[in-house]
């Protein structure tokens, strides 16, 4: 097991290690940097010497292999460096938008839970009735439709119906959490119906699957009631699958915010990443890259032992 | 339980040839996946649209109309006009080409690139295997539309014939992962079959071998991925023209469409918003769901 | 009028993204100028409501000297930084020597305004000199740039650079706290130099996208965006709030000017016949109309803002090329003129920033007209900037947007590539650059005037540039929201201290 | 969770035909007849059909049979014949697709058909149990072992959860899992097949049911695990007085356990009868032609195997006449036209041949098949032309295994130390349990493997590192059949294709015209018609695509093929066609094969010479006469004695030899002589030193210390 966990884990680094050079390259492969979005942005005259003091501050004059090596160094020694646009810590600017990615992650996918486990058993139940033709068709017709769009209608409907908008200050879940809710449940609940057609229609095909099996067989012939079987004998099995697919789509959830937070006005990392990517901010993007990467291997690492706990074949010795 | 009904059945018909198997093929896909058969049906009109746009579209796509701007749906302009006075009929019409265009080329690129690593992968296993999948791995670990808005927004726009080709690449190379990851997959049961132990015992050359004889067996699963791909692409594209990284405007994208003025007119002009996002939802709606029936047909084990 | 009343908070959108700096020596971007002009004075300012006219700020009068090249301020007394400390000459030294002359480690991205500027001196704690090497008809205008934030001396010196992190200053708001990509506050600054003033309790400035700053108007959580909306915008909104708001318009035009920059290195490009087609081919006056209810961007003039002293009437406009308002004869005559050039089937690409795609279908469009095939490449900002510079593309936008209309600093970027490399159309002229140095010494306004129309239309026939459209600005504003001025320029009267709400 | 789904199965339970049953009267039997007389079982009159994308299939046609108290019933039938289906028509458990179109299935008087699911529910598990074929499958993997087989008590007994457990404890000691009360908690992964097979049948017997269906229970398992489940199954029925119907489509398994027997062929009962009867006096010309195609340990060896030619017919087509009749060697114009019904026939039993009256009087019999009865003895090796063709020395591989959670990576010693020569025209049989290194030995042959250590010889040259070029040219003389029929030949190919492939490749031809022309010949030499040439592997059958494959092999003209399982795969009927192949065309080209299997009388059928395999090592080599006659190791003779033989009077009088245990795992084989921890006279010496292969008599090498 620790040997296990420990070969698993090197890997882990080796792939982050891979996502920085990755990146870092990329960010590297065509010419203009921060600075000129920094001072040429408002159409001002700014000399080139000015320009160049600032490369020579950032340290964008030296040689890329240096400037990588630094940043590999910073990495190992967890810190990101700091923000080309604002000069502030990295780390600084991600940990204050944070939160509310990561709230409305948890609530998308806790409303994708809901929503989708009964609509997925109810699917498989009714194999090939109406019902599961229903719903099969409308979780295919929910996947269609583009996010934004959605959160854009949702968000014209409240103004022009209730003549509401959400918040646009972001209260703190802890000083007033239903402050809190009225302004994040939006999105949340654009993703997370989203995320639920996508669950619901792996749950209904592991099912499906499961309830082809041997075992299943076996516990009719043991007389087991239609309903036992399913709550005991192949849900578990089915689920196996579909707790895969909830790491997976959560893992990914923290960079697929960029858009629903962008339609919300939502001040998370999704925003930072678009703002960053705007400015050319090389630091900041790296380090958000980095986060999601982290967040990723991680959420899907916790799945992996999560699946081994759940799995008796696949139990930690 | 398939297995079973196979053998003997079949034995007896007589073979027919190629052209009419295929033929027949349709039939049977057209009788089992009545949705299947529909969607496929919606996509031909949407081709149909897109390929002879000069055509069906009433209008020039760019011609702006100073004089008739946002104007509502009626005989003349049947979706209404835009902000520049543009017919948004017209512009939905040549959209689905660049939809159709853009979703099927990243989606093959995607789809061969990262089919050919996987394939690769899984035949030769040993290090070039743990290589491939190590920077599988490292390109998996970024959500898609993250590494294409990057690539999007690195690479800049390069169009050719009116398509941005780098829009392309960053569509593309997101896909190559999940490509790379499920047709291994697939790839490595198909390696342990027997015909492919026999082909390497006929002394066969690995190229043959991987592109002859695995290959075309994981076309059932390519196929899948590379519509679901499609469907995906389009939304991504609508994306990424959101966020401003996706088509340029004046060329005609559903995307873009929705992005921009439209959002803000919205009261004063909802059909400048309502008619594209159908027109997305529609299309990606249509290959899910030929991506759903071509699973449900060519391998009803596969599923992901 | 009413009186105005004391207190209540000011909430406004800022739909620009984060400011890069506090500093505003350093920037000149409005996001950062919007939160950060509350908290500061400068020595001079320009009057909102009589735009272009100077009026003091921290200085109370001033002389100039008769040859034009000393400047003489008498500062109020009086003035107390928000960290209680009295405001002397030597903080207005200070923070002007900083501009011209930055220490180490500190940008100023406008020195080259204060060029002309000697040397500073401080003869007593109430009074500051100005002394120029050569005469400046613009230096008040200059002096009162709205950066030129005046600074804490004492803090300089022990850190050049804290006015980049840290925000402290004279103004009528002190700092409260920033919330990167979600709020700025600042509160009412009791002592501050002018008594009853600022009417406000505070005002917080909330970072938004633009469609959700309209979103916020339509539903009154945000009481103004001072950047505008468009008028199709405007219209959303006064559809949900109805009474709730007043619009505001700036007219006719605000100081900033959307141009594509021709590429006269470009082969095709370097014939003049050719870059006059393209002009030609421009319909103003139509596109006009259309940009006028979607965009911000809609008022049709030459290289000077319409409406300032240096503009030109319509009918003198009309001559210049792509003003006329006979097209098709216009448009004929490009065609002619691109066979002449044997560039009949001429294929470009347009070089634009992201806000403004509407631009490229502009051009785009009105080219089709003439057989001329555009694409336009909408790229991240630093490629923008660094393609443009490298003169890697055919026509690239530029925009001068500024609190002036003086065309000596605005009109900089027409001066020959060679002396100014920041002219993306790359052309070395000497006749723009006699002209240009011409107009900028003589003090006769109305003599000055004629070199400037001189040289507006010499850059116009030659086709260095095409002038697309000027600046409107559209601006909801609650209703309740008091004192607010729709100056011509984004840039002024950003202080605040003239708002109250009423209740 | 539960209620959810308790709320949605309300729906569907509620529908009294979950299974399909409609019945044609749909008039419910009287509840609980107490005092009972006729048979446990009876089904009359059966018909199940099948709805499938093309059309209805008419699985079961008019079956009938009975089965009494006590009484141990085997259903035979070829693959496909419907004894699936018969046996999940009778629990109510066909699938969806499934429907009962006709008949009655009675069980002590109350006829299922009309039960609704919940009395259906009752009598499942509690009445009737049922054990399934693959015990790796039919395990809930999630759940533990006790869980699983305590749910069934719980559910017909009420018991509570301690008593529940305290019974199942009992109930896997009854079938033989040592340590059962630390078992239960474990879950079917920690189990090896063959006691996850007594796990089913623990579960099976938890509510003592009266009758027990075992569809092909040991199928799955080696001879020696299946021996000893079969024998546990026997002792229990007969202990526990359960009726049992075996549904196997081997024949010494029938022979060995059934009282009654019951055939089947396409999907009507051919013939039933006392086992006696069936084996030694067969009224189906069906049966007797089964019988004569199986091949046999304890009669002479004959030359060629007896095959039935052609196909079982296609169910989903009218079915006219007797349905045997096109493959029936002695079928008369009336067998084309009538259905034979079931008739009385003298031997007691029943038949539906029209001719069962003729066979009893000995005026038809089964005659050979298409190739003409070969004399015995006609092509016994005459005199060896001893020219090694292969020679393999101390061939050894090691698989290292990458354990998934946990544990350090394992090594699987597949192959040890083996070595062996195969001489030109020869045919080496090899045998062994599952997992013990059989067609590692033949791949490793082949280079489809890369040999640990060791050295493989072809034609006196050293292959064993031969590079790209030469590899390329030793393909050409040595070529593979494997074993399964669906898996060898790429579907995505046409037949005629896969055929010129190499022909092409290694321009054995050239020209379009010449390989058309080779690949016909070729096809003719394998018995196909030239026109299957662009048919897919989809479109033709199991032996079809077996000849296909080798036809495939045969393009290279090689001089040397594996043949790993070619025949196991198959039913009896084919294999014989297949084997009788495999002979003419080693007699012909002179071609050696190393003939892989696990049916040992297969392999003496084919084989000169027979090597034993046990956990990767050699454990006898010897000419078949000896080694079949005169087996020397332990562990050859208990597999001999393990595997029965289609004889009832014989298997019926054998004493049980059983092989101790289970096969031990390889990733921790036992040290000393791998076998010893199964070996009946074994000493504390076996595990100290691997025994050698020594050479006990002229030809016969065996590794054992005990000899
Ligand atoms: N689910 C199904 N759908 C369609 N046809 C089926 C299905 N199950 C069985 N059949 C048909 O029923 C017939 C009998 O099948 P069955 O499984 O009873 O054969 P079997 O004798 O058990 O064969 P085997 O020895 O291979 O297990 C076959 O011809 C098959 O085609
Ligand atoms: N690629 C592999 N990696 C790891 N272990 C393997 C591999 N191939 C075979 N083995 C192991 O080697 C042993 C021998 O396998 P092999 O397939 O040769 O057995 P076999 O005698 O042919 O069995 P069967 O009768 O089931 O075909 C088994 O324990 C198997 O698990
Ligand atoms: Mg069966
Ligand atoms: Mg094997």
């Amino acid at each position: 097991m620790p040997r296990y966990l420990g070969a698993k884990l090197l890997q882990l680094v080796l792939t982050l290690a891979g996502v920085a050079a990755l990146i870092f390259l990329l960010l590297r492969v065509l010419p203009g940097d921060v600075v000129e979005a920094k001072y040429l942005a408002e159409g001002g005259n700014v000399s080139e010497e000015v320009l160049a003091a600032e490369r020579t501050r950032l340290g964008l004059d030296r040689p890329t292999h240096e400037q990588f090596a630094e940043w590999m160094g910073g990495l190992v020694r967890l810190e990101l460096g700091r923000s080309m646009w604002t000069g502030r810590p990295v780390a600084e600017e991600i940990s204050s938008r944070l939160a509310v990615t990561m709230e409305v992650a948890v609530m998308a996918t806790v409303i994708a839970i809901v929503i989708a486990v009964p609509l997925g058993i109810a699917s498989a139940l009714a194999h090939g009735s109406w019902l599961d033709q229903a719903i099969r068709v409308l979780t295919v017709a929910w996947l269609s439709v583009p996010a934004f769009w959605l959160g854009m209608l949702v968000l014209l409907g409240l103004l022009l119906v209730f003549e509401w908008g959400p918040p646009i200050e972001h209260i703190s879940l802890f000083e007033d959490p239903l402050g809190n809710l009225t302004q994040l449940i939006w999105p949340a609940l654009v993703v997370g119906a989203r995320m639920s057609a996508m669950i619901a229609r792996m749950l209904r095909s592991s099912l499906l699957e499961v309830l082809n099996e041997d075992y299943i067989r076996t516990a009719r012939s043991k007389g087991v009631r239609e309903s036992t079987i399913v709550a005991r004998h192949a849900l578990g099995n089915a689920l196996l699958p579909a707790v895969t697919v909830v790491g997976m789509e959560f893992a990914f959830l923290l960079g697929g915010l960029v858009v629903t937070e962008q339609v919300f006005n939502l001040n998370g990392i999704g925003k930072l990443l678009i703002q960053a990517v705007g400015q050319n901010d090389f630091t900041l993007i790296q380090g958000l890259v980095m986060l999601f990467a982290v967040f990723f291997v991680s959420v899907n690492f916790a799945t992996d032992l999560l699946y081994a706990a759940l799995d008796p074949r696949v139990r930690l010795r | 339980m398939e297995a079973m009904a196979v053998p003997f059945e079949r034995a007896a018909r007589p073979a027919g040839r190629r052209g009419l198997r295929w033929l027949k093929g349709i039939g049977r896909f057209a009788r089992e996946q009545p949705l299947g058969l529909a969607s496929a049906l919606i996509i031909l009109v949407i081709l149909f649209a897109g390929v002879f746009a000069v055509w069906v579209a009433p209008y020039d796509p760019l011609a702006t109309d100073f004089a008739k701007l946002l104007l509502p749906p009626d005989a003349t302009h049947w979706a209404g006009t835009d902000e520049f006075g543009r017919d948004i009929f017209s512009r939905l019409v040549y959209g689905a080409r660049t939809a159709l265009i853009l979703g099927i080329c990243s989606s093959l690129l995607g789809g061969i690139a990262g089919g050919l690593l996987g394939v690769t992968s899984a035949y030769f296993g040993g290090w070039v295997d743990t290589v491939l999948q190590r920077f599988v791995d490292i390109l998996l670990s970024l959500p898609v539309i993250i590494l294409a808005l990057i690539v999007a927004a690195v690479l800049g726009r390069h169009e050719i014939y009116g398509i941005d080709a780098n829009l392309m690449f960053a569509v593309a190379i997101p896909y190559m992962p999940k490509a790379a990851r499920v047709i291994r997959a697939a790839a490595l049961t198909v390696r342990t079959m027997p015909y492919i132990d026999a082909a390497r015992a006929a002394g066969f050359s690995h190229p043959r071998i991987v592109l002859g004889h695995m290959a075309p067996n994981l076309a059932a699963p390519w196929l899948v991925l590379v519509s679901a791909f499609t469907a995906q692409t389009i939304l991504l594209e609508a994306a990424l023209s959101y966020l401003g990284v996706g088509v340029t405007d004046p060329t005609p994208s559903w995307g873009l469409m929705l992005s921009g003025v439209a959002v803000q007119s919205f009261s004063q002009a909802p059909w400048t918003v309502i008619f594209p996002g159908l027109a997305i939802s529609l299309t990606v709606f249509a290959f899910s769901l030929l991506g759903d029936a071509l699973r449900d047909t060519l391998d009803p084990k596969f599923r992901h | 009028n009413a009186t105005p009343q004391r207190g209540g908070n000011l909430v406004f959108a800022v739909s620009l993204g984060e400011p890069a700096t506090f500093d505003c020596h350093a920037a000149g971007s409005l996001n950062v100028m919007y939160r950060v002009a509350p908290h500061y004075s400068t020595l001079l300012q320009i009057d909102a409501a009589h735009y272009p006219k100077v009026v003091g700020d921290l200085a109370e009068s001033w002389t100039v000297s008769p040859d034009g090249l000393v400047y003489e301020f008498k500062l109020r007394p009086n003035v107390k930084f928000h960290d209680g400390t009295k405001l002397t000459s030597g903080d207005v030294r200070a923070s002007f020597e900083r501009m011209r002359n930055p220490p180490q480690g500190v940008l100023s991205v406008r020195k080259e305004l204060l060029a002309d500027v000697a040397s500073i001196e401080t003869p007593d704690a109430g009074t500051v000199v100005f002394r120029l090497e050569k005469p400046n008809v613009s230096m008040l205008a200059l002096l009162a740039q709205p950066y030129g934030c005046i600074y804490s001396e004492a803090l300089l010196k022990s850190d050049p650079t804290y006015p980049a992190k840290k925000v402290m200053g004279t103004g009528p708001f002190k700092f409260v706290s920033y919330t990167p990509g979600a709020e700025w506050v600042g509160e009412r600054f009791p002592d501050y130099f002018r008594p009853g003033l600022p009417h406000l309790d505070g005002f917080k400035a909330i970072s938004l996208t633009p469609p959700s700053a309209v979103n916020a108007l339509a539903g009154g959580q945000v009481m103004v965006d001072f950047r505008g909306v468009s008028p199709l915008e405007a219209d959303r909104i006064v559809s949900t709030r109805g009474k709730d708001v007043q619009i505001f318009e700036a007219n006719p035009a605000i100081s900033t000017l959307f141009m594509a920059m021709i590429n006269t290195q470009k082969p095709a490009l370097r014939d003049p016949r050719v870059r006059k087609a393209l002009a030609l081919a421009l319909d103003h006056w139509e596109g006009s109309k259309a940009m006028e209810r979607s965009t911000t961007l809609s008022v049709v003039g030459g290289l000077a803002r319409p409406g300032s002293e240096f503009a030109r009437s319509n009918a003198e406009l009309e001559k210049l090329p792509g003003f006329g308002r006979n097209v098709d004869a216009a448009r004929a005559e490009a065609r002619r003129l691109l066979a002449e050039a044997g560039q009949a089937n001429l294929k470009l690409t347009f070089l634009n920033r992201k806000p403004w795609p509407f631009l490229g279908v502009y051009l785009i469009d009105q080219f089709r007209q003439i057989g001329v095939t555009m694409v336009q490449e909408q790229v991240e900002d630093s490629q923008f900037f660094a393609r443009r510079r490298a003169g890697e593309f055919d026509l690239a936008v530029e925009y001068l947007p500024d609190y002036l209309d003086d065309p000596t600093a605005k009109w900089s970027i027409f001066v020959s590539h060679e002396k100014n490399p920041a002219n993306i159309a790359r052309y070395n002229d000497p006749k723009v650059d006699t002209l240009m140095e011409e107009q900028s010494r003589i003090g006769d306004p109305a003599k000055r005037l004629v070199v400037i129309r001189q040289l507006e239309e010499y850059i116009l026939t030659q086709g260095y540039t095409l002038p697309l459209f000027w600046g409107r600005r559209t601006t909801v504003v609650d209703s309740r929201l008091q004192g607010y001025v729709p100056a011509p320029t984004n840039y002024v009267g950003q202080d605040l201290s003239q708002f109250w709400i009423k209740r | 969770m539960v209620a959810f789904c308790e709320a949605m199965m309300a729906r569907v339970a509620d529908e009294p035909s979950r299974a399909g049953r409609h019945t044609p009267d749909g008039r419910h039997a009287p509840f609980g007849e107490r005092c009972y007389n006729g048979p446990l079982l009876s089904v009359q009159g059966l018909h199940v059909a099948f709805k499938t994308a093309r059309g209805h299939t008419e699985a079961l046609t008019d079956v009938s049979f009975e089965v009494d108290r006590n009484e141990v019933v085997a259903v035979v039938g070829e693959s496909g014949s419907g004894k699936s289906v018969t046996a999940l028509s009778i629990m109510g458990l066909l699938p969806d697709a499934g429907h009962v179109t006709g008949g009655r299935i009675n069980f002590e008087g109350r006829d299922l058909l009309t039960l609704d699911a919940k009395a259906m529910r009752e009598i499942r598990g509690r009445d009737i149990a049922m054990i399934f074929q693959d015990p790796m499958t039919s395990l809930n993997p999630i759940l533990t072992v006790g869980y699983q087989i305590a749910e069934s008590l719980r559910i017909h007994k009420g018991m509570s959860a301690d008593q529940a457990r305290q019974r199942a404890a009992e109930l896997l000691t009854l079938v033989g899992v040592p340590e059962a009360e630390s078992r239960l908690d474990q879950y079917p992964h920690q189990f090896s097949g063959g006691m996850r097979q007594r796990v089913m049948i623990a579960i099976g017997l938890a509510c003592d049911p009266k009758l027990i269906i075992a569809d092909e229970p040991t199928t799955a398992l080696d001879v020696t695990i299946q021996a000893q489940i079969l024998e546990l199954m026997k002792d229990l029925s007969v202990r526990l007085g359960i009726a049992m119907v075996i549904i196997t489509h081997n024949l010494g398994v029938v022979a060995r356990y059934a009282d009654r027997v019951v055939v089947m062929y396409a999907g009507r009962v051919a013939e039933q009868g006392s086992a006696e009867a069936v084996f030694f006096r067969p009224r189906h010309l069906y049966t007797a032609g089964l019988l004569c195609s199986v091949p046999r340990l304890d009669s002479e060896r004959r030359a060629r195997l007896e095959a039935i030619e052609g196909l079982p017919p296609d169910l989903s087509k009218a079915q006219e006449g007797c349905r045997f009749a096109p493959r029936c060697p002695q079928a008369v114009a009336a067998c084309l036209r009538e259905v034979p019904a079931l008739r009385p026939t003298d031997t007691g039993g029943l038949s539906a041949c029209l001719r069962a009256d003729e066979l009893a009087d000995g005026r038809v019999r089964w005659v050979g098949n298409a190739y003409g009865a070969a004399q015995p003895g006609q092509n016994e090796p005459a005199a060896p032309a001893r020219k090694v063709l292969v020679r393999v020395d101390g061939l050894t591989r090691h698989y290292a295994v990458q354990s998934s959670w946990g544990g350090p990576n394992r090594t699987v010693k597949a192959v040890s130390d083996v070595s062996f020569t195969i001489d030109v025209g020869e045919t080496l049989g090899l045998v062994g349990e599952s997992g013990c290194g059989k067609s590692t030995v033949g791949r490793l042959l082949l280079r489809l493997e890369e040999p640990t250590a060791g050295r493989i010889e072809f034609e006196g040259r050293d292959v064993t590192h031969a590079g790209h070029g030469e590899l390329r040219a030793l393909r050409r003389r040595f070529q593979v059949v494997f074993q399964d029929p669906y898996a060898s030949l790429n579907p995505r190919k046409s037949i005629g294709d896969i055929i010129a492939e190499p022909l092409r490749v290694h321009r054995i031809t050239s020209g379009a015209a010449a390989t058309r022309e080779r690949v016909d010949e070729l096809l003719a030499q394998v018995s196909l018609r030239p026109d299957l040439h662009d048919r897919f592997p989809h479109q033709i059958s199991g032996g079809q695509r077996q000849r296909v494959g080798i036809a495939r092999a045969l393009a290279m003209e090689p001089s040397f093929i594996v043949c790993d399982e070619a025949v196991s795969a198959l039913d009896v009927s084919i294999q014989g066609q297949i084997v009788n192949l495999l002979a003419d065309l080693q007699e012909k080209h002179s071609i050696a094969y190393l003939f892989i299997a696990h049916d040992l009388a297969v392999v003496r059928h084919i084989s000169t010479r027979v090597m034993v395999m046990y956990l990767g090592r050699v454990m006898e080599v010897a000419s078949r006469e000896s080694l079949y006659r005169e087996p020397l190791h332990p562990y050859t003779r208990l597999l001999l004695e393990a595997a029965p033989t289609p004889d009832p009077v014989k298997e019926k009088q054998r004493e049980a030899a059983l092989i101790r245990g289970e096969l031990p795992s390889p990733f921790a084989p036992p040290s000393g002589c791998p076998f010893r921890t199964r070996c009946p006279v074994a000493d504390a010496e076996c595990s100290l030193t691997v025994p050698e292969l020594r050479e006990v008599r002229p030809g016969h090498r065996v590794a054992c210390l005990k000899i």
